[in-house]
């Protein structure tokens, strides 16, 4: 295992900082009504997105699920477009028509986002299909949760990618439950990465709020990606601490208990990582992340609405 | 009773009434029992008869098809009807294809109950309306309740049928309040309702564009245009003969509906009123449907995107106007007399 | 040249023309070559241009669009439009809605070549047509040759088109000869064309059903019956005008179609035609489809099943009678005179 | 292993003869345009059907895939029923409806087929939940070819199964071929006994020509089954002797080469088999089945054609 420098552990707390204020901040304004879009919360995820995409190109690319602001920040797309998109407004990252579950960045490699479980698995390998016919080097990511592996598509797609030895890298974000239902309710055999071994390429489970070593497992994937020598399904085990859509918590549903939660949070991303920066540097990283989420919000809310349902050339 | 527990209403009685009806699903044992519709149906019945799936809505449908094959008529539920579409294989090539297939030898009573959504920026893959192409497809039954009494009289009968039905169910008729019978009935299959007598108009709806044909109709009562309403209630088989009798009565036609204009149910309407009572036609029939694009997230366009009352009773003016302009040429000749 | 050499010739032209024109699909590289419409793809292009898939369509449609977001503009081939409905997920919730989900910022220009059987017994699972299916969902166009010469100029025009096509291929056209141009050349989507100038009726015909409606012309002709003909080729956009425009010069419509009725394009166009040219119908229209039922195996019932010019004469007999009767009518009331 | 008797083993080889000579009838007199259906021809891996029906009960029941014959007439369809409905007649199977690649048999619980590749592996799984909430001991049972296990509800089906314990028994007929494409070409790691594995469920490899070894496996899986133990994957390794889809041999193609379909003849299903039974026992299965089959083409072609597109009842 390499050592990660100080800067770099700094930069990774720091990234983990953005993702969990901004998405407080969605949660303190939410019931304001102005954003009105169903908010799939990635707060206890953080790690995950972090640690994958640190060991990314700005030009490899990115189809992230519908748990998607952690995925969109942690890859460099713009803050102020996400809040004007989960405003409805046309400055949007997707002006307007997408919200919450449909952001989207191309530049900064957000390719393609999908409210429907699973519907980016294979959008991914089509792009290391795209970059491996272009004899690029550049490496495709998708995220999805561990609900989504009981989809066909997830076999059907790491068959071929395993196949084709495309440069994908398939991570899985398993917070053990789909919607309010565990796991044990819809898995026969629930170490998902041992699908990607009778699928002839390699699976790794992973401590999913540990985002070094998030950083650390992707960054072999992608070594391996870039080297031609195919995918990698990458399960890193995590829990989401919100109700599954929407800014409440929801122990009183009874599928789960408080006590769980709290023993995830105790060993959650930013938790396990906060010996990477001293109080002083939180508070200064803090002040300058809120400056900027005030600043997208402002932003967000005196644009404009979009006001045309046929943008040019789209037949009516 | 609110429409959300005529479905758990008519849930419970097929259930306690028939040991082969099941549940089948992804999330239906959440304790949110999907929106209140399911609430205590695993604790009654159990998971054997509640039957909770992974995320494969594929395969469950085939299990569906395959449980038929033995007898049990299950109520396959999805908490939206876009997710229907990973089924399409199953409900198109083999479960609506079991029947003529296998010469009449297979039924397969299965339900597919199908949520459809609206607002807070759902967004275009979690709001559509597919009523349209499952009612193109021979072997399959469509139904689509707008009020809590049919919701229950037309699962029933979802239930009841021995082939496979699309129970069609718009979220925002859950909180809807209706007159409910406690006893187990029916609402058949394949007939339309007239919700409201009228002379000049017909306004034809489906789903959530009943009530808005029954604002629209209320305002036109006011400008003296008699419209009666009727709601189609099952998108396959059509009721053409209802509406029919209904356009040779007052000649004119607007159909409205929740989906898509090409291929859709409001064309079908009008092709088949035009095939059969072209005569009785005085106007060119009008269809109120979205635009043909994606729902959009945004509330600023969603507010462009849905057409509602005003659009319907507009275009009943419209169709109505023709009407008038002719009784009125009709009546100015008949004042006419001398060479000037 | 043939019909399938037209289909082959396109894919040569524009594979050699774009190095981001793929094919993809499950036994594309069968020594068959799919009916040898893409024979010497494989040597030519190479495995990575020409991808065979395991049997997992609708991950290869996904991958479609995940490709497209990167500038591959990929062709989908499947031997059978059946299979096409395991797909529907990506194709209806996904490819149709990159455009506007993501406000106009993405776009998945591929391809979707469905081959439709008929006959020799194939059955209900392998005989469907479901071109009504896709032209009712925006984001997503239809197209149907039915002459070699359009084989190519919609297969060139579709995989130019920057958003999903479906390409839909009658395989009894295949051996069909037509005049095919070597140079490269478009066949516009969304524009009809007029293969019979006629004024008396017009006979609007989709795919199998355009050779069914000439036959059917000519045998009018004979009657003194003079019927335009007009091939849709595109089914979704539908070019209203061009029809509209035949019907306001005839007054009468007869619409075959080789699909089932309900919801489909043969109701789609009476409906257009009814909305937009009322006055112009002198008579009721009426379409020429399926039965409502599965497509059978067997000869016996298959030969019920399929209508075809003979149906279509019939049909355009008697919307035409309608016309005469009036006329007679007219007629005889012009000679009368006097009080008895 | 347990010591099977002689007059088992000779009713197995009958069996297999049964289907071998009814299929060669088929293309002895196709050429005459008759039966205007699309045959796949099952010649080649009779042991399986035969093998796995023999361990099942008539109650029990089977979902065969397109490649059907074998299925209907191992389970105990009847063979005059499907000689009608090859012919496309009113007496056939399916009343003329369904053609070779639907043959259905309710009363021997042949309970239905698809063209569509996998589709009945999810039906059998159904039926299997049908035994269980009736507490029955029935089992249900899906064949299907390599080719099935690439699609998605493969995999779908067997975690269901696993999970719920279904008494389901997974038969896949690996003869390599997905119509002309070679496994190599579309599978990443062709043992696809190792899915049912990853899937927490019992997966096994066998030689699907060695009916008496299909039998045993068949039948420990049937146990445990019925003892709610579980399904089971059985991927039973055979090969295809004729074309994909008709009556001939296909070696011109040059996806495959003779000698390939020689060597796997060399250790067929009846060569494998031959001493279960004389030379003069063969003589007399052979005229006792020639009489079976030529009473049943004279049945097919003296019975009427359908004549009604809509039965009673059916909503024109
Ligand atoms: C195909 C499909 N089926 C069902 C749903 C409804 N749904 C939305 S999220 C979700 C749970 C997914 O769980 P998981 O994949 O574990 O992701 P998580 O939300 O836990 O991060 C479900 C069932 C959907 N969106 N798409
Ligand atoms: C979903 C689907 N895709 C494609 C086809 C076309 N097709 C028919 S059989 C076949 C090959 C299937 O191979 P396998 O599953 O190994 O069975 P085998 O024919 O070899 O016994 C294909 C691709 C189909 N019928 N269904
Ligand atoms: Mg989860
Ligand atoms: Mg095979």
């Amino acid at each position: 295992m390499v050592q990660a420098s100080p800067d770099f552990k700094r930069d990774l707390y720091y990234r983990m900082l953005l993702l969990r204020k901004a998405e407080e901040s969605i949660i303190a304004n939410y019931a304001q009504r102005e954003m009105r879009s169903p908010p799939h919360m990635y707060i206890g995820h953080e790690a995950v997105a972090v640690g994958v995409c640190a060991a990314l190109r700005k030009d490899d690319v990115i189809f992230p699920y519908y748990r998607s602001h952690g995925w969109y920040l942690a890859k460099g797309g713009d803050l102020k477009a996400m809040m004007a998109e989960l405003h409805g407004r046309e400055t949007g990252c997707s002006h307007g028509w997408g919200g919450s579950m449909h952001l989207i960045d191309i530049a900064a490699g957000v390719m393609g986002t999908s409210a429907i479980v699973a519907g980016t698995i294979s959008h991914a390998a089509g792009a290391a299909l795209a970059f491996k016919i272009r004899q690029q080097d550049r490496v495709a990511v998708v995220s999805f949760g561990d609900g989504a592996t009981e989809e066909g598509v997830f076999h059907e797609t790491l068959n071929f990618a395993s196949l084709r030895k495309l440069p994908v890298i398939f991570i899985c974000e398993n917070n053990q439950y789909a919607t309010n239902t565990h796991i044990r309710d819809r898995q026969a055999q629930p170490e998902i990465y041992r699908h990607a071994i009778s699928h002839g390429m390699t699976g790794v489970r992973i401590d999913g709020n540990n985002v070094l070593g998030v950083y650390e497992e992707t960054q072999k994937a992608v070594d391996r990606a870039r080297r031609g020598e195919g995918p990698t399904l990458i399960e890193a085990m995590t829990y989401r601490i919100f109700e599954h859509c929407g800014v409440f918590t929801d122990y009183d549903l009874g599928y789960r208990t408080e006590e769980e939660a709290k023993e995830w949070q105790a060993k959650g991303p930013l938790e396990q990582a906060k010996d990477f920066v001293t109080e002083a540097e939180v508070a200064q990283m803090s002040a300058d992340i809120e400056a900027q989420i005030s600043e997208a919000f402002d932003y967000a809310r005196s644009s404009p609405f979009p006001s045309v349902l046929f943008a040019q050339g789209v037949a009516q | 009773m609110k429409f959300r527990e005529a479905i758990r209403n008519a849930t419970f009685q097929a259930m306690e009434g028939d040991p082969n009806v099941i549940l089948m699903g992804v999330g239906i044992i959440d304790p949110r029992a999907v929106w209140g519709t399911l609430s205590g149906t695993l604790e009654k019945f159990g998971p054997d008869r509640v039957v909770e799936g992974p995320l494969a809505e594929d395969a469950i449908t085939g299990m569906c098809i395959g449980a038929a094959t033995l007898g049990i008529r299950s109520i396959m539920v999805h908490h939206r009807i876009d997710f229907v579409l990973l089924t399409m294989n199953q409900l198109i090539n083999h479960a609506a294809k079991w029947r003529d297939m296998f010469g009449q030898q297979q039924h397969v009573p299965i339900v597919i109950r199908a949520v459809v959504g609206r607002g807070w920026g759902n967004g275009p893959q979690h709001t559509q309306s597919h009523h349209a192409l499952y009612s193109h497809v021979p072997g399959i039954k469509t139904v689509v309740p707008t009020n809590a009494y049919d919701a229950k009289g037309l699962l029933l009968a979802a239930i009841e049928d021995d082939e496979p039905v699309v129970y069609i169910e718009h979220r925002w008729f859950h909180e809807d309040e209706g007159e409910v019978p406690e006893a187990y009935y029916l609402t058949p299959i394949g007939k339309a309702a007239v919700i409201r007598e009228g002379t000049d108009v017909s306004l034809v709806a489906v789903g959530p564009m009943v009530p808005e044909c029954q604002k629209a109709a209320q305002a036109l009562a006011e400008e003296g245009i008699s419209a009666e309403v009727i709601d189609v209630r099952t998108t396959h088989p059509l009721d053409v003969e209802t509406i029919v009798k209904s356009v040779a009565k007052t000649g004119r036609l607007v159909v409205a509906d929740s989906d898509w204009g090409p291929c859709g149910v409001a064309g079908e309407v009008i092709a088949a009123v035009t095939e059969r009572a072209f005569d009785a036609l005085k106007a060119a029939p009008v269809r109120i449907v979205w635009p043909h694009i994606c729902v959009p997230s945004s509330q600023s366009i969603e507010a462009l995107f849905y057409p509602g009352a005003a659009e319907i009773q507009a275009a009943a003016l419209k169709v109505c106007s023709q009407m008038q302009r002719r009784a009125l040429v009709e009546s100015t000749i008949k004042g006419l007399d001398g060479p000037f």
